[in-house]
């Protein structure tokens, strides 16, 4: 199946299955090789690059919630440059659409990321992560900046705070597409050092407050949404399809259950509707032992040869 | 990294404090190494508790694999359990190891049980030190080979300064309310009866959460010094202290 | 001991206990008598009131979610006549203010609504409840309509959504204080009915969002904030007074622990630190057998007298 | 409303569907009567599962109650749960009551099962219709007076004029994926086989998700006619479906 995920144009995003992984939940595509089938992932997001290096977080960065976590890492990596060299013929050698994941310090930065990414035929598209406290004015400046600068499609990444205002500003500025939303920012306490620390939260109960603002900017706005925030299981992501979405990315579910992007991404890219019989067993026996899946890879993979030559990519 | 699914089959209780899992597993789990360990999630699925736990192997036996955990945990023969790994790199030992200390400060010695088997196999001399809480662990199950040394809540024991200049290769694990500081201490215990730490020589063996394991999310990395940083759940979980940027002395 | 939690004036609000339940989460104080000594709370904040009356919303309201629920219940009341009508004498016989929760359904009803509170005994304050996604504008209209009508302290309770730039707009306005924030909207599926719902959710996942945005308002005004969203430990409850809370409301965890809400008030109220020995035995046995909670009840109300001879109220 | 911690002494099981679990509690808790029920919530505390399940009590036994529960739930002696109740109002029988008729449809017959003990002991005839999936409720332990009549998924059985011509009085429970629309479905069985329903003749049997189980949150509302609204948790699980506002017939 094709999905066209951006707004049409000659630059527009084409995908087999509308599910790919939140930026840096499977790394710079270096994660979990032997454990998710890549191949049935719709895109790969990098995990967020900067223009300059930047360093980890100082202090504790990882504290258990109910049914979920918060997690600050200060965004660190070894700048654009740098990422390119080391991934770019990973990103080369992967059969899906791959788009690289720029955090918006500043609208020089973002620019100079943006004509460094349109010169990489690795890369196929740009995400643009906005800041949570961001102005609409400074996102739309943003987003307008890398549009500028590259041909490739720009996907803006915005949070919830204020999502209609900013929706509505990068749809201005040429966003192919919106990412809605990234993950709340919160505090908590750390169990271990005993002290406040403020991050980002994941989890299940996310969810419902990011469906409900897709299922509004899927009304303001006419660029795609991707849904993002909270998904933890096939129905969740159909909901959010069901509520206006055109793709989905999935988030920290993925490290607690890894195979369940793969599942959703075969649930929503078709897969599981045409062939209900037989075809999948690992959808109803997820995680059997090694010996029976990779039989099952191989009867699979010689079944999946046939589709793979009738899409678009 | 691989997922499977493993059930229990038995279960041993150590003392109060801990018990052994006997899981039944696949056979590639019992490639197994020590330092290596697997992050577990008990089933049928819930979200919460959310992240993995990560289990430490003491033993591998035909198709099982035997974990400690901890006997304030109440598990069930026939329980089912998802496991991923191996997370980690095993213990790399000096080819010229002869003495080796073991250090647990205020946390059990699970990721080191494993390891001993091997090293008296190959006739290395084992010292394990329980400090603090760490000595609830019981001992009767080890090797008597094994020299086990209970210490204090502030590491000391008799006969430290021997110990310390005696041994050829250290790895130490500690508490993790606050583990830079408590790894911090123990450098401190060897500078001090050493001129200088030299490097492969003492290495922490760092326990965060691991809630991605592979490499994915930053939230286990520590930092090295001259601005590097090193992932636990990659390249650990023994790390070189004395690559590691430790907090200033006090 | 005595906390002034709105802003000092001839009308401010001063409670024993900086520890109230949230609008809603014990009815009209009618609810969990025999299980909750209300006497040990702060303060009482009245199910939601509106000018007129409002009939429940149709459809599935209660959605479990992973550590939490949605509820949608579209505030159904009786209109604010008719409720003081009914509650007028149970307020005057609480020992602690009661705050009365308005639905800022429109200019026109909050004003009604205010200079009918204001000729209430039984009223010692106002709280505004206003929609999430209202504009500054609007709320600043609102809680200075409210404040014009009446004498009493107005708390202006805002949603998550821009937060910052409400809570300056309720502070211009002259509100007494601010109630950050409200529960947060969402969308999820209801599993009877199998349909997308709207609501609000809660849950301990809620909490570090609220968390962080009572810190970043406790910077940015100079009104006291009551902090709200998640509470479901006495360490919670710390954690909002540590970020900058003057006082705290605490919702669902009340239905599932009903005790946790006058545990949390005796910590903050002071009266666990002063006394720790022997005095709260069920502070370390929530729970315990009636016959013998009863026995200490009986001490502890004999030990309470003299206290509460002391407090301003 | 009282909530009081209990310990689940005996587990006892009917078949593979369904449990009794004899909980020691307080001797108030004797007094509880068929028609409430009580919110608990397993210990120790998680977050996960959020709400209170409701649990209906079958007997009370000296200082035990016994409550019922899926056989697919996993108790065991020992277990510490906590209890709020009671909820709700106990079932009102007419004064003149000679036969009663208990309806369970696709849902267990959990809420009527301590009130059939009363019922006759009181010499009154009680007629219990299990439909659909409520079939699989084992009745070998029901005393034999009772007359169990099996229905299918539709609440069709054999001799429904007589059986709903014969009954002073109707209970019915529904199973919750469409609570109204099955009530209105029991609705319509008896206003086809009676020229008209009267009042405090039919009534529903409301289980619907209880938040808070006292009025304060509004999620149990139900619509009655003429606009006015009753709460379950307070004035149900029992209401006469004369007053409820169902859905429009199809
Ligand atoms: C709501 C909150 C209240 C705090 N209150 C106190 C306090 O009363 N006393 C105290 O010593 N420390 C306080 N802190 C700081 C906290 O306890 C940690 O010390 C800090 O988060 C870790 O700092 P770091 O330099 O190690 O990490 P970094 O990674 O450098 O910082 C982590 C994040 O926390 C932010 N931060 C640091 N201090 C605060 C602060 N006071 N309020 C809000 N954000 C902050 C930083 O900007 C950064 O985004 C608070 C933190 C928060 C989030
Ligand atoms: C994100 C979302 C997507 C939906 N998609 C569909 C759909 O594709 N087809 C369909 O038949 N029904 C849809 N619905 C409606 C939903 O399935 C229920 O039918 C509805 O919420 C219950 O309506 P009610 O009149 O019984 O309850 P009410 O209490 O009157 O409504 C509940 C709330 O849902 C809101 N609502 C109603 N319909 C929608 C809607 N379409 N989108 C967003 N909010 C809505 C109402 O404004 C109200 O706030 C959707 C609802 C939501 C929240
Ligand atoms: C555009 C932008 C997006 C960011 N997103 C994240 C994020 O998703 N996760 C994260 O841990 N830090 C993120 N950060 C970094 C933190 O907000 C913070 O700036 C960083 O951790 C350093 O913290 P401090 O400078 O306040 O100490 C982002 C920063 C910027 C500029
Ligand atoms: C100011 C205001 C605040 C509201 N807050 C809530 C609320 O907290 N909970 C709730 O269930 N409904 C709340 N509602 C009501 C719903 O948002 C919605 O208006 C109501 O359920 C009727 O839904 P409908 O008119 O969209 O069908 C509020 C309404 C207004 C005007
Ligand atoms: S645990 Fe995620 S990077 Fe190490
Ligand atoms: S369950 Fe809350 S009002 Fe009935």
């Amino acid at each position: 199946m094709a999905f066209e995920i951006t707004r049409p144009g000659k630059s527009s995003l084409i995908v087999e299955s509308p599910v790919m992984p939140m930026a840096g939940i499977l790394g710079f595509g270096d994660v979990y090789r032997d454990l998710i089938q890549y191949e049935k992932l719709g895109a790969f997001v990098t995990a967020p690059v900067s223009y300059t290096p930047r360093s980890p977080a100082n202090g504790q960065r990882v504290v258990p919630l109910d049914a979920g976590l918060l997690l600050h890492t200060g965004l660190p990596n070894p700048g654009i440059s740098k990422v390119m060299g080391r991934y770019r013929s990973l990103w080369n050698s992967l059969p899906m659409p791959v788009i690289l994941h720029i955090v918006a310090t500043s609208l020089e930065h973002v620019r100079k990321c943006a004509s460094r990414a349109d010169a990489e035929n690795a890369v196929d598209a740009l995400e643009i992560g906005l800041n949570d406290d961001i102005e609409p004015d400074t996102a739309e400046q943003m987003i307008a900046a890398a549009v500028r600068n590259t041909e490739k499609p720009v996907l803006a990444r915005i949070p919830s705070q204020n999502a209609l205002e900013l929706a509505r500003a990068v749809a201005d500025a040429g966003a192919g597409a919106v990412v809605a939303c990234a993950p709340p920012r919160g505090v908590a306490r750390s169990p271990l050092s005993g002290r406040l620390v403020d991050g980002r939260v994941y989890g299940p109960t996310i969810k419902p407050v990011a469906l409900r603002l897709v299922n509004q900017l899927s009304r303001a706005i006419d660029i795609p949404i991707i849904g993002a925030g909270g998904i933890h299981s096939q129905q969740d992501a159909r909901d959010f399809m069901d509520a206006g979405a055109r793709a989905v990315q999935v988030d920290t579910a993925v490290w607690v259950q890894p195979k369940l992007i793969e599942y959703i991404a075969r649930d929503l890219g078709g897969l599981v509707v045409t062939r209900t019989v037989g075809a999948l067993p690992d959808e109803w026996h997820p995680g059997m032992g090694e010996t029976e899946r990779k039989a099952h890879e191989q009867q699979q993979s010689d079944a999946d040869d046939d589709s793979a030559q009738n899409t678009p990519r | 990294m691989k997922e499977i699914r493993a059930i229990i089959e038995r279960i041993t209780r150590l003392n109060e404090h801990y018990q052994w899992l006997h899981l039944a597993v696949d056979a590639f789990h019992a490639d197994i190494r020590a330092g290596q360990s697997l992050l577990a999630r008990r089933l049928p699925e819930r979200w919460d508790p959310y992240l993995r736990e990560q289990w430490w192997p003491v033993a591998t036996l035909n198709q099982m694999l035997i974990v400690e955990r901890s006997g304030a945990e109440v598990y069930e023969p026939g329980e089912i359990v998802s496991l991923m790994g191996f997370v980690g790199q095993p213990f790399r030992y000096k080819r010229t190891l002869r003495n080796v200390l073991l250090i647990a400060d205020n946390t059990p010695p699970s990721p080191f049980i494993m390891a001993i088997q091997t090293l008296l196999a190959n006739r290395i001399a084992v010292t394990l030190v329980l400090s603090g809480s760490a000595a609830n662990y019981p001992t009767a199950h080890l090797p008597p080979e094994v020299e086990v040394v209970v210490a204090d809540d502030h590491l000391n024991w008799s006969n430290r300064v021997m110990t310390v200049g005696w041994a050829d290769q250290v790895f130490a694990t500690v508490a993790g309310d606050d583990e830079m500081g408590r790894m911090n201490a123990i450098w401190r215990i060897f500078s001090e009866s050493r001129a200088e730490v030299p490097a492969n020589y003492l290495f922490g063996v760092f326990q965060p959460l691991l809630p991605c394991g592979a490499g994915a999310c930053a939230g286990c990395m520590l930092p090295l010094k001259q601005g590097e940083t090193a992932l636990v759940c990659m390249e650990g979980p023994a790390i070189d202290l004395s690559t590691v940027a430790l907090p200033a002395p006090y």
